[in-house]
């Protein structure tokens, strides 16, 4: 992997990514920074009820991930994977009605932030209890080997979501059925307030993959070419049938665990140290130096967005809360 | 129609559902080439394949939690416990996932989960608790614990057909005691439905599982005395059947509720509550309830008998009902 | 005295205890340099060390083991979930572990488990829940439920002390609403006694936690009409106070059982069990139940107010039961 | 670790072990063997209820495990290491009476086989849910760590409880923390019906000591004497505070998963194969090779043992069992 201490280092350009494809990633990387930027305004406004929990530090983990996936791959993304689930097709006013907890949100407003799925857009909806997820998408990579759709199922979990015992048993599960899954674990040092070196004690993540038998690689998580290259080897890997990968993206978490959290247990020089890396500008700014993108096309691309996401924030905010009756239906399926 | 064991008629359930529907598939521990611990999916896997009978690492979390992810993804998966006391083991995948996806999101999560239950098999406390009552109370799952090969199988049935989490309590004590006639590949009993096992106005005895024979048995030592007692297996814990027991309490008077779990917490309290809600003004007795200690389940036999409940202790607390 | 929170009558309880007994030390994410999620323990790793205020990896059932392996070898672990939500994922060492041991080989386990619990805080269905008749069920667990500072402090005290697993299930919703005096550092508050906030003999109700001062609210507003309820905190869930209920319900006749835990299953059912058993002649009216709907804990504050009991629906059930 | 295909490779004793040590293994493998045939016996004889499950083939993991450790040290032997409760001090009247579920056992009957712990002998008593005691046993290691006794704690596992999660949450707790725990690998080729390849698809189970910054080795299982080496590098590394070790031996499960199990489908020539291997026969041919045993040796103990069993059986037949309503007794401590 890179090394973090030298952002200045150039970010190469894979083989098979077109200028278009570039501007779609940096779209997407941009698109979630301004939701969220967006998401904080709302939020200091008392229009969000409950916990804001941005990707800061993540976006290019949650885009570069999701991009190297196809439509009928099954995705399940985390609560820093905002930027997976814009990747994946949700909608802007859909999230935006989720995330105010609209009657008219993926989950009527029973549940918030990124806690929907849709199974024609092949996502799954994380609950809150970290771990749970990778056993439920390994069940999904099942499924899809059953049923020989040549799909792979990609999930998400934390350093510290990495301590819980679903991440063994979901691993070990995908590795001796051989199954079509990626896990990507969003090492961004630390747990809310706990810092690796109180999570575990060696000396990287990806090395648990011996203990499995799968592969293990480690990537710049800053970079969102280099995670998508090695997503992309992970995809390409499980539709031949040769089983799981587990990638380790290092990053860092550039704000509170929540925005209710001020953070002042990150030392200040380590947030300073990884803001020169920090994921959406350094891609902007790799965009830039190849001339990719002219001054002019980045700030067309933050108007446009802007203007979504104006749209999308009116559209939620106009949208009516369910009725209080709902609270009763949908406990069962019919 | 010939008659099967219990074991044997949850075997036809689940092999007949095999075969009409290629979207269900087991898995568990051990239960392909071996058949399973106590041989239910014997030649499964041989008649299926090693897909559609999947063994699986010892790892109940990840057994529960693949079942629901598949299930998401268009199956029906059957996940055999090897013991319902492993359950515990996984438990957050159904309280948390199966239990809540589909009020969260609407989409279904159609997995049956098999638990090999209970106790009198001197299985010590580790294998023959009763763990129905931990999921009675979690909103999103639905519970069945047939107490004969008939209802085992078209129970079976219905839980496979259904498109929510059902978890499917077979009785390890009944698994070869039990005999009986079963139905056909569409005789499919509804989820919900209890069976009046026996009729009478004396009294009601509203129970499930293996504890339905001992409280018949009871009613019938008792009967010599002349008092004929109605003895209503619930079959379905969740729903459970309320019509027909407040139905039966109104005519009765009477009710004694028989579980093999332990008394406090139980799904007796539950039903004594609603009964005493809702028939409040038929009720000529106190309501009485005959369950196992609130202790673990002890392994030697003399505790073990004195823990659980048995036709003698039933029918005493039968004719306390009756003379009150 | 002077007043103080409901937070920081927890923080009394533990700090005093820790002074007290060099055996009890915390465990838990984010408790110590951060003090907790909700900074129950703010100050003590500075103050106890780092070895006596441990901040653990992300793994509810490593916490829930350890704590239960150091009880067993002396210690008095005081074992904090990030929120009761997560006791889930640690579930199999509270109901087979710690629960049984000492009722197997006689060594006690002596453990307090902090359950940050309940809603009324828009926290969704997976910060909100109500999670302890799954351990109600479980023979071998003590459960407490404060719902005042000095029940805070005098029930932490008490559960430190306890020689058994103590679940502790302190109310997110009160931690900085509910203000009052604490008793000094030998005030313990007996396990399995209530509290009788509020005297009347025109109904009992039975209560604990977050809905002891809505059914208070309630019980006032029905008092401008001439009818005094009277009002039980429980307090201690596991064991409960039968006496206390059964003399109130004998005195007058109707009984109103209040939580904020799900209907179905909840403890509300045992105790209308024990009720219409023991207190049969008594009751001049059916046993009513408020409680919260049988399904997960909605997100969006409309929902999550139709959802959970509040005074307007206590009076309601109250006005109801008064005129049966 | 040696091959298991070279059988007749000679045991090399290690260092600091005199006759006396050697002749205590010899005597303890013996008694493990022992103990089990009579229970195998009063299991045909229907004197025993529930399952009987023997250790035969993980003898000598159980005893020189065991005999690695000092009084003070805490264990916690799982349903294959009764030498390991032997070893420890368990009195042979008092095992006989748990497995006979006698009211006088130490579980007064209110469970069985190895389910009982004793705070004098610092042992702690299993449950049957593969995975628990080892969070459980690594707390066991906090409180010595706490109170500086510089004991170490130790139990087991098998290849299929391997896969569970409390493997994980437990070894990486015990990493993070340093603690004097070691965890042994009882790799035994099956878990149940379930052959390893079906477990896992790791090449060693001792290479996840990695994902946890740990040591993990490999050793014969078949060879107490190097069971015993590397347990006592482990329990010294411990006492240094260097923190846990992960330890695989491998073995064979000479038997069926209990008695009531035929295992016919482990194949016969794998047994046969391992059977060259057979523990205790092992040691007892490599001591008589070097002569530190001589055939009357082996008959004298041989028969002492028997009556040392023949003692303990008449006296746990002859125990009643409890009193039923000693089953009401006992759920909360005073
Ligand atoms: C099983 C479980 N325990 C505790 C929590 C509470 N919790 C929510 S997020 C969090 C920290 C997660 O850290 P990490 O996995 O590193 O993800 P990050 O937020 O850093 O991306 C914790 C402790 C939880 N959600 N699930
Ligand atoms: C959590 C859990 N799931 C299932 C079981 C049922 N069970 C008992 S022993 C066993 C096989 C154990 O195999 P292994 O761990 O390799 O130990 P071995 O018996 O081979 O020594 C199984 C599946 C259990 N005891 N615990
Ligand atoms: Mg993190
Ligand atoms: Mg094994």
């Amino acid at each position: 992997m890179t090394d973090i201490h030298r952002p200045e280092e150039l970010i190469q350009i894979p083989h098979g990514l077109g200028p278009e494809d570039l501007k779609k990633l940096h779209y997407f990387l941009k698109l979630t920074q301004g939701f969220e930027d967006r998401l904080i305004s709302l939020y200091k406004q008392g229009k969000i009820v409950g916990g804001v929990y941005t990707s800061r530090g993540n976006e290019a983990v949650a885009v570069g991930t999701a991009f190297a996936l196809e439509a009928r791959d099954v995705l399940c993304p985390m609560h820093r994977d905002l930027g997976a689930a814009l990747v994946k097709g949700d909608p802007l006013r859909e999230l935006m009605c989720q995330f105010l907890a609209r009657g008219n949100s993926p989950t009527r407003g029973k549940d918030s932030n990124l806690h929907h799925g849709n199974r024609e857009r092949n996502t799954l909806g994380m609950i809150s209890h970290l771990g749970t997820m990778i056993p439920v998408t390994v069940g999904a990579a099942l499924a899809e080997k059953m049923s020989g759709s040549g799909a792979v199922a990609l999930t998400y979990i934390g350093d510290g979501g990495s301590s819980i015992g679903d991440f063994h048993e979901g691993l070990n599960f995908a590795a001796v059925q051989r199954l079509p899954f990626i896990l990507v674990i969003e090492n961004n040092q630390y747990a809310f307030s706990t810092p690796n070196h109180m999570q575990f004690v060696c000396e990287r993540l990806a090395d648990r993959a011996l203990g499995y038998g799968i592969p293990g690689v480690q990537v710049d998580g800053t970079d969102v070419l280099a995670v998508y290259q090695a997503t992309k080897k992970a995809v390409e890997r499980g539709r031949r049938g040769e089983g799981p990968t587990l990638i380790e993206t290092i990053t860092m978490r550039l704000r509170g665990h929540s925005e209710a959290d001020n953070f002042s247990y990150v030392p200040k020089e380590l947030i300073e140290a990884w803001q020169a890396k920090e994921p959406v500008s350094r891609f902007e700014n790799a965009l830039l130096q190849r001339g990719v993108l002219k001054e002019a096309d980045v700030q067309a691309i933050e108007e446009r967005i802007a203007a979504e996401l104006e749209d999308a924030a009116q559209f939620a905010l106009d949208s009516p809360m369910a009725d209080p009756e709902e609270a009763a239906r949908g406990v069962f399926a019919p | 129609m010939s008659q099967v064991t219990y074991l044997e008629a949850i075997r036809e359930g689940l092999s007949e559902e095999m075969e009409r529907d290629p979207s269900v598939f087991l898995l568990g521990e051990d239960i392909g080439a071996y058949g399973g611990a106590f041989k239910v999916t014997a030649g499964f896997q041989e008649r299926f394949g090693q897909q559609r009978v999947l063994d699986t690492p010892l790892a109940e979390s990840a057994i529960l939690g693949v079942a629901a992810g598949a299930a998401l993804r268009g199956y029906r998966p059957v996940a055999e416990m090897q013991f319902s006391d492993f359950i515990t083991s996984g438990f957050n995948q159904l309280v948390n996932f199966a239990a809540k996806t589909h009020y969260r999101y609407g989409e279904p999560v159609p997995m049956v989960v098999r638990c090999p239950t209970g106790g009198y098999i001197h299985g010590g406390p580790f294998h023959s608790q009763s763990t129905e009552a931990w999921f009675f109370h979690t909103p999103g799952l639905k519970l069945v614990a047939p107490s004969t090969p008939a209802d085992a199988k078209g129970l079976m049935k219905a839980a496979i057909r259904d498109n929510n989490p059902v978890l499917y309590f077979e009785h390890k004590f009944l698994y070869r005691r039990a005999k009986g006639e079963v139905g056909g590949a569409e005789d499919v009993i509804e989820i919900g439905k209890s069976h009046t096992v026996r009729r009478g106005d004396a009294a009601t005895i509203v129970t499930y599982g293996a504890t339905v024979s001992l409280s018949v048995e009871a009613a019938e030592v008792v009967a010599r005395d002349g008092s004929e007692v109605e003895v209503i297996d619930l079959r379905s814990l969740q729903p459970f059947d309320r019509e027909a027991i407040l139905e039966s309490v109104q005519r009765t008077g009477r009710l004694l509720i028989v579980h093999e779990d332990t008394l406090t917490g139980g799904i007796g309290g539950e039903i004594a509550a609603v009964v005493s809600d809702q028939a409040f003004e038929y009720l000529d007795a106190p309501i009485r309830r005959v369950a196992s200690l609130d202790t673990p389940v002890p392994f030697a036999p003399p505790m073990e008998e004195y823990f659980f409940p048995s036709a003698p202790k039933i029918e005493a607390a039968l004719r306390e009902l009756l003379a009150y």
